[in-house]
């Protein structure tokens, strides 16, 4: 059993807890053990991309860091965790000043240097396990479902940073769609932003990105939509109008592998 | 034109806006275009001009959802998102100028609404 | 290792896979020793010889040696195969012919610095928990192993094989060495202090030209110190040629190509520091245009017959360093 | 090393130019009547990659106090990449005489196209107040070379 | 014992007033070897020469040194006055005394010092010089174009026309290249087939003309008037010199449902196929991924129909050598993949298109005959949006950093002609620039705008969603209006960046040619020398250069063809003998010398020597090819052992002036 580092985030432990824990079973019945480091924190939710800002780093770098101190990849499930824990990987990595700065702060044992690997839980069902063998182990497939993959803009871009897929043209979610047994539904506004934390103060706005978003994947047919992202969850479900379901992906997965009751028929 | 603003713009988004080959795709990609008062592309250009306070007193720097759609599409780099950012880091820094008062939360708040909104906003609204 | 060496070679001039093996034999000291070619068994038994102060690379001798019928058995210490595979990439070896067997290196032992103890009359040594226990005319003495190892050992670059057809024990790593913390040294002085290091040092020259003859790069069928067509024409120390241009053009011309295996140095009866030239071009090599190792492969491009568009300019030189 | 009767130094200086931008460029700041010290001589070759290193430490044994050499700008060789092997042989080289401790500002290489005539004259006024600066070459020189 | 004549020229005053001439004349006769020293007011007039090639010989002169103006100037006036005295005219050097003495100084003594300095260098360096005899290589009369699109075709025409045979290199089954794609041309309007298919007929009926269709070259070999080239005769599994082209094995080859490229992949063709109606050669091909004959076995109906028996399933690859004494580049262009750039949604709508597969939907040959209609539907477009510059002048890893140059101008093209033959569709075209320079370019862009009212928007679009009622949502900025819009289009079409044919590099490494970092091939001189490669015998046409449209396209194929019959036209070529020469005693065969030149002038063979102890030892030593070493000397300088010399600027030569200088 391969044994990665987990970082669940704050919302996971609150909002989001059906994203973490079918993250976990699941995980577990494909062999892989997560671990939680003892002391995480709260990784901003944003990365702030100046060059000047170096305090709003720390929090991730000390996360990367643990998994570094404890020689495994990180894995993490929330887009916005991923997105900034990977974003502050790649500038610690290629900014040389920032990192000297950061470092500067941390006085850890060893200056981190952006050596841990970082996956996104879905990078890790592909790259790891393989959709392949996952496919094997589906007990329960969504036979017949369109399900539509929402990556949102926190999953792929900057797609320099994160580089987890092609960032126009993604197959990531609809490869697990696949793996899954479901038919995935392509649309264009799949990866357009679904409003994020503007609805804190602008709740028109958030429903005129979330109901664009709604609407084309409802266009071309999908039954269902999954996003990996509480946030994205939040505006689709609440924002948008759209009576279409929306998931967890990792609620489905759960599904697949018959560990959790489902919504399937 | 504020040379020094402007400077310190520079610096923060590590962005060169002399790449800027005019072309607008940033804001024809920006999902925020509507709400914004000046657009990505303006953003670019009037710090390129030294014309920073007029951005800093938009609220279009609060409208940016940081989608980095325009970042990733950008045909030159330019990486107008940055810029965005630099300049709201620029204004909230500023002293009694932060854009939410954490005292409003509450009623904002809804049962379903992650915690990760919360955050995000204090990043983007308070220093 | 010298047994299991004269065992293996025998054996291979048995199986009939070689007809010749380059090896080492001694001279008229114990710290003597020099390559020679064996052709039979009972000269193996009689005079091969590795020991530690077997420092001498071999590469070069296979630049005649491969071109005559049949194949050689050479014993290659990590440093060599370098040489050896510089020369591989110039065309001046003939690889087909040469059956290589990679042995472990140094540190080998540096006579001059035993000596330099006050000891003499050197019957033979052994190292015993690295107390060099030194057998002489007058009894023995002992000294520490690793203050009496030359100079290109203490500063060793790879223990590592880089061309091999067999190894003889265990295969090392490139290492992270000091190497050029000397040169890094002379590049902090003033360029008067420079200027008198290398005249102090350069002035000692009496153009012996064992520099020359044990270089694994300087391999020309006519050097051009010979040739009187080359304008640089210098057979003898005339006047100050061996200060301003002897050594600069040597070191020169080896540029791209030294691997840096420290025989100039070793061999150098006035103990110029000769090897310092080579790695500053080496250092400088890496530090503009890029890491590269000569002999490290055989297909890469040497530094000088490449280019890039964005290279820096000649005046870096100027813009950089102690004044 | 010449000598004026006023006393002032004036050192000698060997500009090696190609062909094809550099020499051109000497001849357009003559063209124009762009003044340089008579100091400088020009020799011509095909293409700066032509000056081997040897001809430069020549010279400076010879006597010459300063050696410059001009090619065309990189990427507009006549041989299409000549002068990048010249750019690589000539770093190298004054790095060494760095190194050695020889004056840096003795050796000097510079692009010069064939329309920068004022370029040229330029290069060769700076040049050779630089060397003047520094004072007769002693170092490489070779005493016994010196004519009396 | 050397005899060397100098001559000084005052050159009017221009060297006389700052120079005194007639002591540098003076001086220099007391040099080593110097016989006559002269001075005379114009040296390069008649009479100054004929005091020259009297002196060569009254005094039987073995080397002559003339101070006067740049060698730039003058040299070759005095080389031929030496010529013509019977002296080798190698043996003159110039001393520049105007240019760079007498133009430059004001002190009559410091400039008559350097004048003198500079004549002795000269003196020292004609001692050293040795006669050269410039060498002579045959030219085979034979030229071969790589490619056979309008720039390849236009240059065999042209060569063809001047009297000499022209192999043409086609890699697909027929000649035309893109333009045989093309609908209608810019800025006239005209039919692309209807002046390109005529060309094509011309060239497979020229006698002089031979076309190689299906082929690729696989080696290069030999040097400018010299090469031997293999051609690779790809097999087609039809006998080209049976197939009477009639087209029956194509209608009734039951393997009907493989993509047609000629369309762009927008219909189907069969199996065995010929790609269009007017193809040249007019030979069906069978393509062997999807012949079910030659999948399965099982089949035969194009051998069953084929009356003249031309189907052969068992065809091989065949090579065929050749010698050319020029070749012509004419690789072409493709549109670039757009996989990267799916905010346009290209893969995601096939409503979405490139400009080339528009082409192909507004073709009358193409798979709607000439109706435009949606590929989606097969409906006629009412609302069209063009995207220009997608993937070009991009700093990002996905595009072009350069202008494709020819988008601005089809675009315009195609906004006009559907306006015209379709008044009820709207156009819209989004720009960053309108780049119009060429002759009648603009008013034609004009008239795109004022006559046929499409609406040129400065602005780009920045994302395009299909929606499930067949619109598509096309979002972009107005950058005039300061506007984000939202338009519901019928169909997109995007201007994709051109990029260099993909079989250009290795074909670049094949001929020794340079290519820039975007895989263009590089011209000998970027101003004068376009058509050129700085690699001699090696021409340029088209695209291969750079982005190009029709007419700079011919018309640089026919500045090519016009190289290569200045070339083919001599039986032999007069090398430059100032090249340089490996001495193969001292020769290491190191390949240093190699590496460094940039014309693959240097081989290496393996040569026996006769060693002083008698025996003989073969040892790999460096040989320069003199009709293709341009005499740089690059390889000198990389030689370590000094084997390597160059003819008029040696070693010996450059340290005698160096010493002359220095004394």
């Amino acid at each position: 059993m391969e044994t990665f580092t987990y970082y669940p985030g704050c919302t996971l432990r609150t909002k989001a807890k059906d994203l973490d824990l079918y993250a976990r079973s699941s995980a577990e019945a494909l062999g892989i053990a997560l671990e939680e480091p003892a002391d995480w924190q709260c990784c901003g939710g944003a990365y702030t991309t100046a060059k000047d800002e170096i305090a709003t780093k720390l929090s991730a770098v000390r996360t990367l860091n643990s998994a570094k101190e404890n020689n495994r990849p990180l894995i993490t499930v929330c887009s916005a965790c991923h997105n900034v824990i990977k974003q502050t990987n790649y500038d610690i990595a290629n900014d040389e000043e920032m990192a000297s700065k950061v470092n500067n702060y941390l006085k850890l044992d060893e200056p981190y240097s952006g050596e841990t690997t970082v996956y996104h839980y879905l990078e890790m069902l592909r790259d790891v396990v393989g959709f392949d063998n996952l496919a094997q182990k589906v007990v329960n497939p969504f036979k017949g479902k369109k399900i539509a993959a929402y990556y949102g803009c926190l999953l792929l871009r900057p797609s320099k940073a994160l580089a987890m897929d092609d960032p126009e043209n993604p197959t990531i979610m609809e490869d697990f769609i696949k793996a899954i047994g479901g038919t995935p539904v392509i649309y264009a506004q799949r990866n357009e932003c679904c409003g994020g934390y503007i609805t804190l103060e602008d709740k028109a706005q958030a429903s005129k990105r979330s109901s664009a978003v709604m609407r084309s994947a409802q266009d071309q047919g999908a039954d269902m939509i999954i996003t990996a992202c509480p946030l994205c969850l939040y505006n689709l479900k609440k924002n948008s109008g759209s009576e279409l379901p929306v998931y967890y992906f990792t609620e489905l997965l759960a599904e697949a592998l018959g560990l959790k009751e489902g919504n399937h028929e | 034109m504020n040379k020094n603003l402007k400077e310190q713009v520079l610096r923060s988004s590590g962005v060169d806006v002399l790449k800027c080959m005019r072309c607008g795709k940033c804001s024809g990609t920006c999902p925020s275009y509507d709400e914004m008062e000046y657009h990505p592309h303006q953003f670019v250009y009037m710090v390129e001009r030294g014309d920073i306070e007029t951005l800093m007193n938009s609220k279009s720097i609060y409208k940016c959802l940081t989608c980095f759609a325009c970042v990733d599409r950008c045909p030159r780099n330019v990486e107008p998102a940055k810029i965005v950012e630099a300049v709201r880091l620029a204004a909230i820094r500023q002293q009694g100028n932060n854009h939410m008062n954490p005292n409003q939360i509450p009623e904002m708040l809804d049962d379903d609404l992650p915690q990760q909104a919360i955050v995000t906003a204090f990043r983007k609204y308070i220093k | 290792m010298q047994e299991a060496m004269i065992n293996r070679a025998k054996q291979l001039l048995a199986d009939g896979a070689v007809n010749r093996v380059i090896g080492w034999k001694r001279g008229e000291f114990a710290y003597d020793i020099t390559p020679a070619v064996f052709e039979t068994a009972e000269e193996l038994e009689k005079e091969f010889v590795y020991d530690d102060f077997t420092a001498a690379n071999v590469s070069k001798y296979l630049v005649k040696e491969s071109k005559k019928e049949g194949k050689i058995l050479a014993f290659l210490k990590p440093c060599d195969t370098y040489s050896f595979n510089q020369l591989t990439k110039e065309h001046r070896v003939v690889r087909e012919n040469v059956y290589i067997v990679g042995i472990p290196g140094g540190p080998k032992l540096d006579a001059e610095k035993i000596k330099a103890k006050g000891i003499t009359g050197i019957l033979g040594v052994k190292n015993e928990n690295y107390t060099l226990k030194i057998d002489t005319v007058y009894g023995e003495e002992i000294m520490p192993f690793y203050e009496a190892i030359l100079d290109k050992c203490a500063t060793c670059k790879s223990k590592k094989h880089v061309v091999y057809d067999e190894l003889m024990g265990e295969e090392g790593d490139v290492l992270d060495s000091n190497r050029f913390d000397m040169v890094e040294k002379l590049e902090n002085m003033t360029a008067q202090e420079r200027f008198d290091f290398w005249r102090d040092q350069l002035s000692k020259c009496i153009r012996c030209n064992a520099c020359r003859n044990v270089c694994p790069a300087c391999t020309c069928e006519k050097c051009v110190f010979d040739n009187p067509n080359s304008g640089v024409e210098n057979k003898a120390p005339a006047d100050s040629f061996e200060e301003n241009m002897f050594h600069i053009i040597r070191a020169f011309h080896v540029a791209g190509r030294c691997t840096d295996c420290g025989e100039c140095s070793r061999v150098c009866p006035q103990n110029i520091p000769l090897h310092l030239l080579n790695r500053k071009f080496i250092k400088d090599i890496n530090s503009l245009y890029g890491e590269y190792q000569a002999g490290e492969d055989t297909t890469s491009r040497a530094p000088l017959n490449d280019y890039k568009q964005d290279d820096c300019e000649a005046s870096i030189v100027h813009e950089r360093g102690v004044e | 090393m010449q000598v004026n009767e006023n006393k002032e130094f004036q050192p000698l200086i060997v500009a090696f130019c190609c062909n094809w931008c550099s020499y051109a460029g000497a001849d357009l700041s003559g063209t124009n009547r762009l003044n340089y010290p008579s100091n400088v001589k020009i020799i011509r070759v095909p293409c700066s990659c032509r000056v081997n290193p040897m001809f430069i430490l020549r010279a400076f044994q010879r006597g010459a106090d300063g050696v410059i050499l001009c090619g065309c700008h990189p990427g507009d060789c006549h041989y299409t990449s000549g002068n990048y092997f010249t750019r690589r042989r000539m770093t190298l080289l004054f790095s060494m005489l760095d190194f050695l401790g020889i004056e840096r500002d003795r050796t000097r290489v510079e692009w010069v196209s064939a329309a920068e005539g004022a370029k040229f004259a330029a290069t060769m006024n700076e040049f050779t107040e630089a060397v003047k600066k520094l004072g007769p070459n002693r170092r490489l020189e070779d005493l016994r070379c010196r004519k009396q | 014992m050397q005899r060397i004549g100098v001559f000084v020229c005052h050159c009017g005053t221009n060297i006389a007033a700052t120079v005194d001439v007639k002591s540098v004349a003076e001086a220099l006769g007391h040099e080593p070897g110097v016989v006559i020293s002269q001075d005379y007011q114009y040296m390069c007039s008649e009479s100054g020469q004929n005091l020259v090639k009297n002196a060569i010989k009254e005094h039987n002169l073995t080397g002559v040194v003339v101070c006067s103006c740049s060698p730039r100037m003058h040299e070759n006036t005095f080389r031929k006055a030496a010529a013509a005295a019977g002296l080798n005219p190698y043996l003159v050097e110039i001393a520049n005394i105007r240019e760079q003495c007498s133009w430059i100084h004001k002190d009559i003594a410091s400039a008559t010092e350097k004048a003198i300095i500079l004549g002795k260098a000269a003196v020292a360096k004609v001692h050293l010089n040795a006669p050269l005899t410039a060498g002579e290589s045959p030219v085979a009369k034979r030229a071969l174009v790589i490619g056979g699109g309008i720039a390849g075709i236009q240059t065999a025409l042209d060569i063809a026309e001047a009297g000499f045979e022209v192999d043409i290199v086609e890699k697909n089954p027929t000649i035309g290249g893109k333009m045989a794609q093309i609908d209608k041309t810019f800025p006239t309007l005209d039919c692309a087939a209807c002046i390109l298919t005529p060309k094509m007929v011309e060239a497979s009926q020229n006698e002089k003309i031979t076309i190689h269709s299906f082929s690729e070259v696989t080696d290069v070999k030999g040097f400018v008037g010299n090469f031997t080239v293999t051609i690779k005769k790809k097999a087609r599994f039809v006998d080209e010199t049976k197939c009477t082209g009639c087209g029956l094995c194509t209608e009734k080859c039951p393997m009907k449902k493989v993509p047609n490229e000629f369309n762009m992949g927008l219909d189907n063709r069969t199996a065995i196929y010929i790609p269009f109606a007017q193809a040249v050669p007019k030979v069906a091909t069978i393509d062997p991924n999807f012949c079910m004959m030659m999948k399965t076995g099982k089949c035969g109906v194009c051998s069953k129909v084929c009356s003249v028996g031309a189907i052969d399933y068992k065809q091989e690859d065949r090579f065929i050598e050749q010698k050319y004494g020029a070749i012509v580049v004419a690789t072409g262009f493709n549109p670039i993949k757009l996989d990267k750039y799916d905010e346009f949604a290209y893969n995601q709508c096939p409503d979405v298109v490139t400009s080339l597969e528009l082409e192909r939907l507004m073709n009358a040959a193409g798979p709607n005959g000439g109706t435009l209609l949606r590929p989606s539907d097969k409906t006629h477009p009412h609302k069209i949006v063009f995207v220009q510059c997608v993937g070009s002048r991009c700093d990002d890893s996905k595009g072009k950093p350069y202008c494709s140059k020819i988008c601005c101008m089809y675009t315009a093209k195609h906004a006009m002609l559907i306006r015209e033959k379709y008044p009820d569709t709207e156009v819209y075209v989004f720009y960053i620039d309108v780049r119009t320079p060429g002759k009648n370019f603009d008013e034609f862009y004009r008239r795109a705008v004022e006559q046929y009212n499409v609406h040129y928007i400065k602005g780009m679009v920045g994302k395009v969603t299909p929606r499930s009622d067949g619109k598509i949502d096309v979002q972009a900025s107005d950058l005039l209006a300061n506007e984000q819009l939202h338009i519901d289009a019928d169909m997109v079409v995007l201007a994709a960046a051109i990029e260099p044919d993909k079989t250009a590099r290795p074909l670049a490494t094949m001929l020794t040619t340079q290519m820039d970092t975007n895989d263009f091939f590089t011209e000998a001189h970027p101003k004068l020398r376009p058509v050129e490669s700085a690699t001699a015998g090696i021409f340029l046409s088209g695209a291969c250069q750079g982005p190009k449209d029709i007419p700079e396209t011919v018309a640089q194929a026919s500045a090519a063809a016009a190289k290569a019959i200045g070339l083919l036209v001599k039986d032999s070529i007069t090398c430059n003998p100032c090249v340089a020469h490996s001495d193969e005693l001292m020769c290491n065969g190191c390949s240093s010398c190699e590496k460094v030149c940039p014309y693959g002038a240097i081989t290496y063979i393996d040569k026996e020597f006769k060693m002083p102890d008698r025996t003989i030892a073969v040892r790999r030593v460096a040989s320069v090819n003199p009709a293709v070493c341009q005499g740089c000397g690059a390889c000198t300088v990389a030689c370590p052992s000094g084997a390597m010399d160059l003819n008029g600027f040696s070693n010996n030569q450059i340290m005698a002036e160096v010493d002359a200088i220095c004394k």
